[in-house]
């Protein structure tokens, strides 16, 4: 039999960026495994990552997969795993095995212009994308981003935003004004019904807190976006990540295994268990 | 092939099968009967039915998966990962209730398909399954004919025993099955028609003596369980639930599990990643780490439990995850029973 | 021969008076067997059954919990506390059957060094005979 | 034999005049011969209530239940709920009440006295019918349990059928209730340690052989903790994750969280669980059995806890869930506890 599917790879990171501090500290890791063998991902898969002794973790992957140099995984602190994660150094080990999840149906959204819009750490998730879309310029049309955190400081991936601003539109937004912030201030759904994003040969691609999702759904809905324009990805506790161990599924959707991004279209059908 | 045992030569044949190890049922200090390794000194099976169902020696309560040793020489980091796959040891169990084969079959289904587990799989094709068909229904819930078994299911199973009185009947079912009575020949005789006719009147009289049914079939039911979804009715049901995991552990087909690293040692860092059993019944199966929890309350868990035996697991495998074996009722510390539920669920609204 | 057994011995020491003796004997340069892994607490009083079980289920071979005479507590009544608690625990062991050798509790004030190293050469002593605590201990 | 038709009418009209939530009581069940536990909130159905000897259930148990409701709705309903009380189970109201886990105004104590009876254990009335389904149980006029099965009626002495610890209770009437019904009939118990001193006696080595096989076949599904009215903690060290996590709990205190217990039910990790249940009920447990009737594997471990009323007993002079004044037997202490066993 194969190498069993709960065995992870090894992995050295070799790089690792604060994002964020404090309290909510976000750190963006890149990784290389360690005998070579890697997997392909598509955008919006995930990753079982390990710290041995503490656990694994699911971890959406955010570099593209046109990247074939590392994985990226930007993590917020928030348990067991992710605080052990957060003490790690370059040079350290950790296991990954995956990918996991359906990801994004990029292929499909060719010649259409697409609205990004994310909050906090959900910016992650569609990162990934967002680089492939980038670096295949030609084959999408209009591309945007609309972005928020609770603060400047909370904003992820500053330095890339500040380079992507020469490349695509991108409106950001913090939720409490401060002294020197010059764009938007207010929620992100606030920010999107503000910017008015038109609908027209679109998809928007949404990630971030639940209740951040469900407004800025209504938003777009709104703005007169159709069900299947909109994407988004959920997320639930996860163990096994091959739809086994039973504690992930909304319905009858294993989400590590079916999900994690679903259209709106789809996601509606299924029970609010996420 | 079909073959007559005297019941006196049971011990014999298990004798023959010296290469494998062997389970059968047998009273662990208590009222209850469990498996365990048969002594020499075994006792038949005149059992009733086993509290743990045949699933917990095919999946096991802990299975380790992999073996971790982190080592620092000259401040060189090296990290060791080992995956521990069941070695060779073939099992045979007997004494296995007809309902708790047919779970079997539904993990097998669960642990394949785009992820084979590995660790389920080096179990199972080690395993041989003698069935005991029931003559009485052993729990005084069972409803195996409600869930497309019966006492005398062969599904699941390599060898089918039917109790005669002095004698089984002895039906193989699989090439495994056939090796196991070739390996002892002498021992079975070739039936007599009377001996097929009495194994079919035991049959049809256990069939007879299950009282237990679920008002609606398998389709219409998931198609019932659909539409109440949010429904007052899971939290009445679920008034009395101490969320404690007896239904869904003692379940011959529930398997959902938890995976966690066990340290040995901090320095050097040395332990395992283990599966051990979990369950929705518990709060923290799908507890978010933020504290979020998706199904917060027992109502949500009693529903998911139901759903995912009636609704789910019958749009993906066309299959209840349910096997009507009567433990999840008969060992409720609170009689929370499905049956009565699943009724209730039929009769909404009618 | 066979290498004599060394029992290893967790010790629960309260900060004020028994970890203080503990430092008493050693300063003095007084002789004890090095079989214990001492664990300074704030009092005797704050020793959790768990840590005692879990010390056992670690593969201690004896535990100990020694903390301030009566009277002396630093928190006037924490050992009294322990006196009660302690003394459960210990009936819950021995009535599952662990040598009751094996779980000890004594009264060391700071002053009491010789008292200390006493107590613990009488515990090893009593270990040894016993051999390795696997009834409770993880792996054994 | 008590008649609860008083209590019935009393709930009916506490229903009515809308006095209380619901009455927690017991049902015919319909999983075989044993009453259920039923939550009746309409006067209508207080129909449905029964007494008899499979009365088993500790209904104090949904106490927790109710304050945990209450503490996660917005505008709780704060009328008293209605609860039907056994002797042992009056007993656990007494200690929610000492632990200030609950207010008296919480409860509306509709007590039933056992008299001379109690309830059934399952094993034993299986071996007295040999497999035979029992269709009713009742209490005779005589101090007798009448059996009836499908086919014939048979009455047996109460010793014979009854839960060990009926047959070691002390407060075999509630000892708290607002109404009761029955007899404040004090039982006899000649060895109410009776069952655990047989234990005490056995050699040390045996002990341990027979705790070692029991607890060796735990399969960890909490239900000993689960449907105990005591272990109402918020969080449990055996679970693996914090339970009470709140939107402010750091990440730090999460990961720090010590994994005393491994989930793996293996024999180490079953007797710590185990130790950590019966010492935290020290001085708390109140014999109502529970724990035992609901093991699946039929794991003795009331014993464990009777051990330590015994020794709370013994030693401190200790009684349990009769006093809802008294300090906790761990929170206080007295001058003269024996220390002859401190070096």
């Amino acid at each position: 039999m194969d190498h069993s599917v709960y065995i992870p790879k090894l992995a050295k990171i070799i790089q690792v960026k604060e994002e964020v501090g404090g309290a909510r500290a976000i750190k963006t890791f890149r990784t290389v495994f360690a005998n070579g063998q890697g997997f392909d991902h598509r955008c919006g898969q995930c990753a079982m990552l390990s710290v041995f002794g503490k656990g694994e973790s699911m971890i959406s992957i955010s570099s593209s997969p046109l990247v074939k140099d590392y994985l990226q995984f930007s993590i917020l602190k928030m348990g067991r795993v992710t605080t052990a994660l957060h003490e790690m150094e370059v040079g350290d080990l950790i296991g990954i095995r995956g990918p996991y999840g359906n990801g994004f149906p990029i292929d499909d959204w060719k010649g259409k212009n697409l609205l990004f819009i994310g909050g906090g750490i959900g910016l992650a998730p569609i990162w990934s994308v967002l680089q492939t879309a980038l670096t295949r310029k030609e084959e999408y049309g209009n591309l945007t981003l609309i972005y928020g955190a609770r603060t400047s400081k909370d904003i992820v991936f500053k330095e890339e935003l500040a380079d992507l601003k020469k490349k695509m539109t991108v409106f950001l937004s913090i939720d409490v004004a401060e002294p020197d912030w010059e764009e938007f201030v207010g929620f992100v759904p606030q920010n999107v019904s503000d910017k008015k994003p038109g609908p027209a040969n679109t998809i928007a691609i949404t990630c971030g807190p639940p209740i951040m999702i469900k407004f800025v759904i209504k938003a777009l809905k709104d703005l007169s976006f159709e069900d299947e324009q909109i994407y988004t990805t959920v997320e639930n506790k996860m163990k096994c990540g091959i739809g086994k161990c039973g504690r992930c599924n909304i319905g009858l959707h294993y989400v590590c295994k079916d999900g994690p991004v679903y259209s709106w279209a789809e996601l509606k059908k299924l029970p609010q268990e996420y | 092939m079909e073959k007559i045992l005297e019941k006196r030569s049971l011990q014999s044949w298990m004798k023959k099968l010296d290469s494998w190890t062997i389970y059968a049922p047998r009273k662990d200090g208590s009222e209850r009967w469990n498996y365990g390794i048969a002594q020499n000194d075994s006792v038949g099976l005149n059992f009733t039915v086993t509290t743990l169902p045949a699933k917990a020696l095919v999946f096991p309560q802990r299975e380790v998966f992999l073996e971790f040793l982190k080592t620092v020489e000259e401040s060189q980091e090296t990290l060791k990962v080992n995956e521990v796959i069941p070695g060779k040891n073939p099992v045979v169990i007997f004494g296995v209730r007809p309902c708790d084969a047919r779970a079997v079959s539904l993990l097998d289904r669960v642990f394949s398909g785009d992820f084979v587990d590995p660790y389920y799989w080096a179990r199972r094709k080690q395993t041989v399954l003698v069935g005991l068909a029931c003559d009485t229904p052993p729990w005084e819930n069972c409803f195996c004919l409600s869930t497309e078994g019966s006492p005398h299911s062969e599904e699941g199973l390599d060898v089918l025993l039917t109790d005669l009185g002095d004698k089984y009947f002895v039906k193989t079912l699989t090439e495994n099955g056939e090796k196991l009575v070739n390996l002892a020949k002498g021992l079975f005789k070739e039936p007599r028609l009377e001996d097929k006719k009495k194994a079919k009147a035991v049959h049809a009289e256990a069939e007879k003596k299950i009282v237990r049914r679920v008002k609606r079939a398998k389709k219409d039911l998931a198609a019932k369980l659909k539409g109440l979804f949010d429904s007052p009715l899971w939290d009445d049901e679920s008034m009395s639930c101490i969320r404690c995991g007896i239904c869904t552990y003692l379940c011959p087909s529930c398997h959902c599990f938890d995976i966690n690293d066990e340290v040995d040692s901090v320095s050097p860092l040395r332990g395992k990643r283990v599966r051990t059993w979990d369950n929705c019944q518990f709060p923290d199966f799908t507890m978010h780490s933020s504290g979020h929890n998706p199904r917060p309350d027992k109502a949500s868990r009693l529903r998911q439990r139901l759903f995912h035996k009636f609704q789910y697991f019958v749009e993906i495998y066309d299959k209840t995850m349910c096997t009507g074996c009567g433990r999840c009722i008969s060992l409720c510390p609170v009689g929370i029973d499905i049956i009565n539920v699943l009724d209730k669920v039929s009769d909404h609204g009618s | 021969m066979a290498e004599e057994f060394e029992p290893k011995i967790v010790a629960f020491l309260c900060k004020w008076c028994s970890s203080a003796g503990s430092d008493l004997a050693g300063v003095s340069r007084m002789e004890y067997p090095p079989n214990v892994v001492p664990i300074q607490v704030m009092c005797s009083g704050s020793v959790s059954p768990l840590y005692i079980f879990s010390a056992f289920n670690k593969g201690a071979d004896g535990v100990l919990v020694s903390g301030c005479h009566p009277g002396d507590c630093h928190y006037i009544k924490g050992n009294y506390y322990a006196r009660r608690r302690i003394h459960l625990v210990k009936k819950l062991l021995e009535f599952v059957g662990l040598e009751p050798e094996r779980f000890q509790m004594s009264w060391v004030s700071a002053a009491e060094g010789t008292k200390y190293t006493q107590v613990i050469k009488e515990f090893v002593n009593e270990l040894k005979p016993l051999g390795p605590q696997n009834k409770l201990r993880r792996n054994p | 034999m008590a008649k609860i038709e008083d209590l019935k009418e009393e709930a009916r009209k506490l229903l009515r005049e809308g006095k209380i939530k619901y009455v927690i009581g017991y049902a015919a069940g319909t999983n075989g011969w044993m009453a259920s536990p039923i939550f009746i909130k309409k006067p209508e159905d207080v129909e449905k209530l029964v007494w008899d000897p499979t009365c088993v259930h500790n209904l104090s148990r949904f106490l927790v239940d109710e304050k945990r409701r209450k503490e996660r709705e917005k505008q709780p309903d704060k009328r008293p709920v209605g609860i039907f009380v056994k002797g042992c189970d009056s007993r656990a109201i007494v200690v929610l009440l000492q632990e200030k886990f609950i207010d008296r105004n919480d409860v509306y104590i509709l007590g039933i006295s056992c008299e001379k009876g109690g309830v059934v254990d399952e094993h034993k009335l299986a071996r007295k019918l040999e497999g035979k389904k029992p269709k009713k149980i009742e209490l005779g006029d005589k101090g007798q349990l009448v059996v009836t099965t499908a086919n014939r009626k048979a009455e047996f002495p109460v010793e014979e059928l009854l839960a060990e610890r009926c047959l070691e209770c002390r407060a075999n009437f509630p000892v708290i209730s607002d109404i009761m019904s029955g007899e404040k009939i004090k039982r006899t118990v000649e060895k109410p340690f009776g069952s655990v001193e047989k234990m005490e006696r056995m050699p040390k080595e045996e002990r341990w052989r027979f705790w070692k096989e029991q607890l060796d076949k735990c399969i960890r599904c909490y239900a000993c903790r689960s449907v105990c009215p005591m272990c109402y903690c918020d969080e449990c060290v055996v679970d693996s994750i914090n339970l009470a996590v709140s939107a402010d709990t750091t990440a730090e205190e999460k990961a720090d969280k010590v994994k005393w217990i491994q989930r793996s039910a293996e024999s180490s990790e079953n007797f710590v669980y185990h130790f950590v249940r019966a010492i935290h009920l020290a001085g708390r447990c109140i014999d109502c059995g529970e724990c035992e009737r609901a093991c699946p594997l039929d794991i003795p471990v009331r014993f464990l806890n009777k051990k330590l009323e015994r020794e709370a007993k013994e030693l401190f002079g200790y009684e349990v869930g009769f006093d809802p004044a008294q300090p906790s037997l761990v929170s206080s202490f007295r001058d003269d506890d024996p220390e002859d066993f401190i070096r």
